[in-house]
């Protein structure tokens, strides 16, 4: 576990992570590490605690212990502050915003960026990545179907220019052949140099577009390593698929 | 006792019989109404009209207020109460506000916004302590019986509670038709103490008043709201000589309450949790 | 025919004075969800520092209505501040901010009460109130047309900074998604402010109109339920409803008064709610919201 | 012969979106049916169809041969069907014995004046409330939380106390809505057994919605599966397991090694 960048840098960390609500307890210490340029998924059933991590980085619900840190300094309580360092999410469920149009909704994900003159060369960056989105800029976003929402929302999150780029289940809900179009989108953008954390319940697709991957389950992580070995071992199917019990007649079945 | 003495005690069996009616409203069912001085009214001048100009007896006068109010309460909780949150918060302002105006206008019954003098003096202390005692005790067993829980289940989710079988659009009128009920009687009884009534007692600041003593005490506790009630009588009556701050500070408590204690002194708990369910105890 | 024109005239230049009150209402709804009852109090506010800097140094209404749309606007932040923050912070009960705004307006309402007094004040002559005749056919005064005006400028300003500004395109996404808004970057508790602070100014320039209308008094706050009103009927948190729902309301009251009775005006007002509550809850351009199960 | 509970060709959409298409299956009386399927497949959406929380556009659903679809929400209980949620919907602000007393009250009733006036029945009657709610808080393994404030509950005893309160209402058919969410697999391993345990002593007919699909294999003789809002499976849990479609939905698009 010491030296999981080896060469690279450590670009984000998360470090004994505490987080519940009331009295249920849904991250109970969690660390993770991802490095400069890799892709990191995490992977884990529905309740496992995966979105509440996600809104722990970005500062939506409070980290009641442990920190996240961005290379070398930690993120801020404040959700706006995070985005100002360098993280941005885009969130399970997509969340555009419905009435706004295409590019009002791109232009909300640089908000953070204020007046920078970056912004339309990245507005032009989005549109190359997304074609389908320069089509409908005008469009209001709550006309999109599930894939364009969701194309928009990560668009949206480029848009912040982002150092590490957050992904809450960007395959929810989405037809397989359109869950591989944005997988191959993710790619092309880890390959431009933007470091990525997702985390998924589509496993299979995330260990694949994935270097890395961690295992989560009600609130821990349970395993962790190369994607390609949790790929190939059985039990992670079971652990994403199911509390663990009956573990082995599950995996049988699908191995 | 004094006079004085005497005054305060009644006025305080008046207030807490109103406070418990908007409680059970909006401290049981969740409901929160601006318009509740309306029924107040409709009880003060249904009893002053009837004992008046058709030599009704007090007693059966009083409770044919409290009915106009609940009748008038089912006329306006039908349709409206299909609202929720704020929608009907305005709505019960609209609603306090045209029953004030109808008051004010309609001169030929009410004697419009001069006010109906000459009420008999009939609430003396033995009848509204009588009356009070008698619905506090029915509040009480109320909010411990099978109604009440369902008032809190509309109150905390009214989702679930409607897949859970109750009908939470009935649940939320009856609730309303009691708690006019309430505020109906305690008008009435304002009418026989003041033996004067005016339109312009019941108009939107008198309904805040009595939600600010409701939230003071705490929503969701009945002994709350009669905790509240008294907090709040005796200091308006310590306060008297300098009145003008008397709304300043209902309203500095509405604020304060809600920015430090939002369940107010009481939170949903009662003061004497016996009162409950008396056979709970060996359980 | 004459009269019919200038009611609709009367009726249209109250009916923006609702306008003004009602959109600050409005955008606040849209973006916290609940009904800041202290909005009257905004208006009050801005009344009397009008009245008190004309008073004190003399009659420039511009150095006047610009402190008091600026003073108004400050009180509203401050009151988000004191006391709807702390609560919003702790729980997302907006019943706990609707009664804690129900308190800041007595409280604000009972300071004028106590500092100014309960007279009825009138504003020194500054704004116009000459008759205007329209081509023989009616006449109204140059202060209904200035209050029409009035609104119309402001009115299409807030328009522009929500159209046109980075802030306003925040504004727009807040209304509709506060928690992702905040997820962009933005800055949420600035934005709220901000919003405040259009909303109190907003309920400066009413309340200014309002005062030479009607004269100035603690209580002229209490006309914010009418505003309320008109929002309602437009569809609560919508604010071309609002502006819709404004001027309907004005043209009712304005007719009422002028061909039936003026006592009826208040009741015909409150009699629309229930009927649009009734048979269209949601007001005229409302969206009806359901929750996840 | 009709069945006892028969969905069919029931669709509904959403703004355009087709949550659930013409999607059509049935349930015989005791069985304990498991439907499965990824996040986002529409399992939740027939639940709020079935409970009347939505009206599907087209299609009806039948119990016992009654047409479920013009009933509101609190009708469709009154026919014997109950549910839990898959957010959590407890009265928060109320104890757990509260929570399930207030379901338990549906079939035991007293009057109005009764309550108001703790006379007659109302003593006998709250006893029983009392005594029914206390049984199914044992059932469940909460009786020694009962006077403790459900919102302060753990998670897996949350969903425990939403499956008690929902037993209270002596329904026929239960409708549990990923009971399992959330939970770790020790208490995944008891709720298992729970779920079993109550589908046969209560004579149950039960419907579970559940993503944990060894949850599934393992209690559910009968398993839907769903993707899109379609059915794309049904069977026993063997045939399930080795169904190309369902492998395909849960581990993604390409062939399984």
């Amino acid at each position: 576990m010491t030296e999981v960048c080896g060469e690279k840098t450590v670009l984000l960390e998360v470090r004994d992570l505490h987080v519940s609500y009331g009295a249920i307890k849904a991250l109970t210490g969690v660390s993770l590490k991802v490095c400069e340029g890799e892709i990191v998924c995490v992977i884990g059933s529905n309740g496992a605690g995966k979105s509440t991590l996600m809104n722990a980085i970005m500062a939506m619900v409070r980290r009641e212990k442990g920190e996240v840190i961005l290379s070398g300094k930690p993120l801020e309580a404040k959700s706006f502050r995070v985005v100002q360092q360098g993280v941005s999410l885009s969130p399970e469920g997509r969340k555009v915003f419905a009435p706004l149009s295409v590019l009002e909704n791109l232009r909300m994900g640089a908000f953070s960026r204020g007046a920078d003159k970056g912004v339309e060369e990245d507005l032009e960056w989005v549109f190359s990545l997304f074609p389908r989105l320069k089509e409908r800029i005008d469009q209001y976003a709550g006309t999109l179907s599930g894939g364009e929402q969701q194309m928009l929302a990560i668009g949206r999150a480029l848009m912040a220019r982002p150092r590490v780029l957050l992904l809450d289940e960007p395959s929810l809900g989405l037809a397989p052949i359109i869950i591989k179009d944005i997988f191959r989108e993710l790619r092309r953008i880890n390959n431009e140099g933007v470091t990525i954390l997702l985390v998924e319940q589509n496993a299979r697709q995330a260990l694949l577009l994935s270097h890395r991957g961690y295992v989560l389950q009600t609130g821990q992580i349970v395993q962790e390593g190369p994607s390609a070995d949790l790929l190939a071992n059985a039990d992670i199917k079971a652990a994403y698929l199911g509390g663990g019990h009956g573990a082995g007649k599950t995996t049988k079945a699908l191995s | 006792m004094s006079g004085y003495t005497e005054g305060i005690i009644i006025l305080l069996c008046i207030n807490a019989i109103a406070a418990m009616g908007v409680s059970l409203l909006t401290g049981f069912t969740g409901i929160f109404s601006l318009g509740h001085a309306a029924y107040m009214a409709l009880g003060a001048y249904t009893t002053a009209i009837l004992t008046i100009q058709h030599g009704v007896h007090w007693f059966p006068a009083i409770l044919c207020g409290g009915i106009v109010a609940v009748v008038v309460a089912y006329l306006i909780g039908v349709p409206t109460l299909r609202l929720l949150g704020d929608y009907y918060a305005i709505a019960s302002i609209g609603l306090g506000e045209a029953i004030r105006l109808i008051l004010e206008n309609w001169q030929s019954v009410t004697r419009g916004a001069r006010g109906y003098p000459g009420i008999d003096p009939y609430t003396t202390l033995p009848v509204a302590a009588g009356i009070f005692i008698v619905l506090a005790i029915g509040m009480f067993n109320l909010i411990n019986s099978r109604f009440g829980r369902a008032c809190k289940a509309c109150r905390d989710d009214y989702i679930a509670s409607s897949l859970l079988g109750f009908n939470t659009a009935r649940i939320r009128v009856v609730s309303l038709m009691i708690s006019a009920f309430y505020c109906g009687v305690a008008g009435a009884l304002l009418g026989g103490f003041l033996s004067f009534i005016q339109p312009v007692m019941f108009d939107m600041l008198k309904s805040t008043e009595l939600t600010a003593v409701v939230v003071f005490g705490g929503l969701g506790s009945m002994s709350g709201a009669l905790l509240g009630t008294a907090v709040i009588t005796l200091v308006t009556e310590l306060f008297r000589p300098i009145s003008q701050y008397r709304m300043l500070i209902y309203g500095a408590v509405l604020v304060i309450v809600m920015v430090i204690r939002p369940e107010g002194i009481m939170g949903n708990r009662e003061l004497l949790s016996w009162i409950k369910a008396p056979f709970r105890r060996k359980a | 025919m004459g009269t019919l024109l200038q009611q609709i005239i009367n009726g249209l230049s109250l009916g923006s004075v609702y306008a003004l009150i009602a959109v600050g209402y409005s955008l606040v709804y849209s973006i916290l969800l609940f009904s800041n009852f202290a909005h009257g109090g905004f208006l009050v506010i801005g009344g009397y520092i009008c009245y008190g800097i004309l008073k004190t140094f003399g009659t420039n209404i511009w150095l006047a209505g610009g402190l008091s749309l600026a003073g108004a606007g400050i009180a509203a932040v401050l009151t988000e501040r004191l006391a709807y923050r702390p609560i919003r912070e702790r729980t997302n009960v907006t019943l706990y901010l609707l009664i804690a705004s129900m308190g800041m307006s007595i409280v604000i309402e009972n300071i004028f009460v106590i500092v100014a007094g309960g007279r009825f004040r009138a504003l020194p002559p500054v704004i116009p109130t000459a008759p205007i005749n329209f081509f023989g056919f009616a006449t109204t005064s140059a202060f209904d047309l200035l209050s029409l005006v009035s609104a119309v400028v402001f009115l299409g300003a807030l328009q522009l900074f929500l159209l046109k500004t980075r802030w306003g395109l925040a504004i727009r996404a807040a209304a509709y998604d506060l928690r992702t808004a905040g997820l962009m970057g933005v800055n949420v508790n600035r934005l709220i402010s901000i919003v405040f602070f259009v909303a109190g100014a907003l309920a400066a320039v009413g309340g200014i109109f309002l005062s030479v209308r009607y004269t100035l008094y603690p209580q002229l706050g209490a006309i914010t339920i009418k505003a309320f009103v008109a929002a309602v009927i437009g569809g609560l948190g919508s604010l071309p409803g609002a502006v819709v729902g404004s001027l309907i309301l004005g043209l009712a009251e304005m007719l009422t008064a002028g061909f039936i009775s003026s006592q009826m005006r208040d009741l015909v007002v409150f009699s629309m709610l229930v009927i649009t509550l009734l048979v269209k809850p949601t007001g005229l351009f409302g969206k009806s919201v359901s929750e996840k199960v | 012969m009709t069945a006892f509970f028969e969905l069919s060709n029931v669709t509904k959409n959403f703004g355009g979106v087709q949550a659930v298409s013409s999607m059509s299956f049935s349930i015989a009386k005791g069985e304990l049916t498991g439907l499965m399927g990824p996040n986002g497949a529409g399992k939740t959406t027939i639940f709020n169809l079935i409970s009347g929380v939505y009206d599907p556009d087209e299609g009806s659903i039948l119990f016992k041969g009654e047409d479920l679809v013009p009933l509101k929400t609190y009708q469709v209980t009154s026919r014997g069907i109950a549910r839990t949620f898959q957010n959590l919907r407890l009265f928060q602000r109320s104890t757990v014995l509260e929570n399930v007393m207030t379901s338990a009250q549906y079939h035991i009733h007293y009057t109005f004046a009764e309550g108001m006036t703790h006379l007659g029945r109302w003593r006998r009657k709250e006893k029983e409330i009392h005594e029914k709610s206390m049984d199914l808080l044992s059932r469940v393994g909460l009786a020694d939380r009962a006077e403790q404030a459900a919102g302060t509950l753990p998670y897996g005893h949350q969903r425990r106390l939403e499956i008690a309160r929902a037993l209270a209402l002596d329904p026929e058919l239960l409708l549990l809505d990923e009971p399992a969410a959330g939970m770790n697999a020790e208490e995944v391993g008891s709720l298992n057994v729970l779920i079993r345990d109550i589908h046969r002593d209560f004579n149950l007919t039960t419907l579970v919605i559940e993503h944990h699909m060894d949850l599934v294999m393992e209690i559910c003789p009968h398993i839907i599966c769903m993707n899109f809002g379609a059915k794309i499976a049904e069977g026993t849990p063997d045939e399930i397991q080795n169904h190309p479609e369902v492998l395909r939905a849960y581990l993604g698009e390409e062939e399984v090694e």
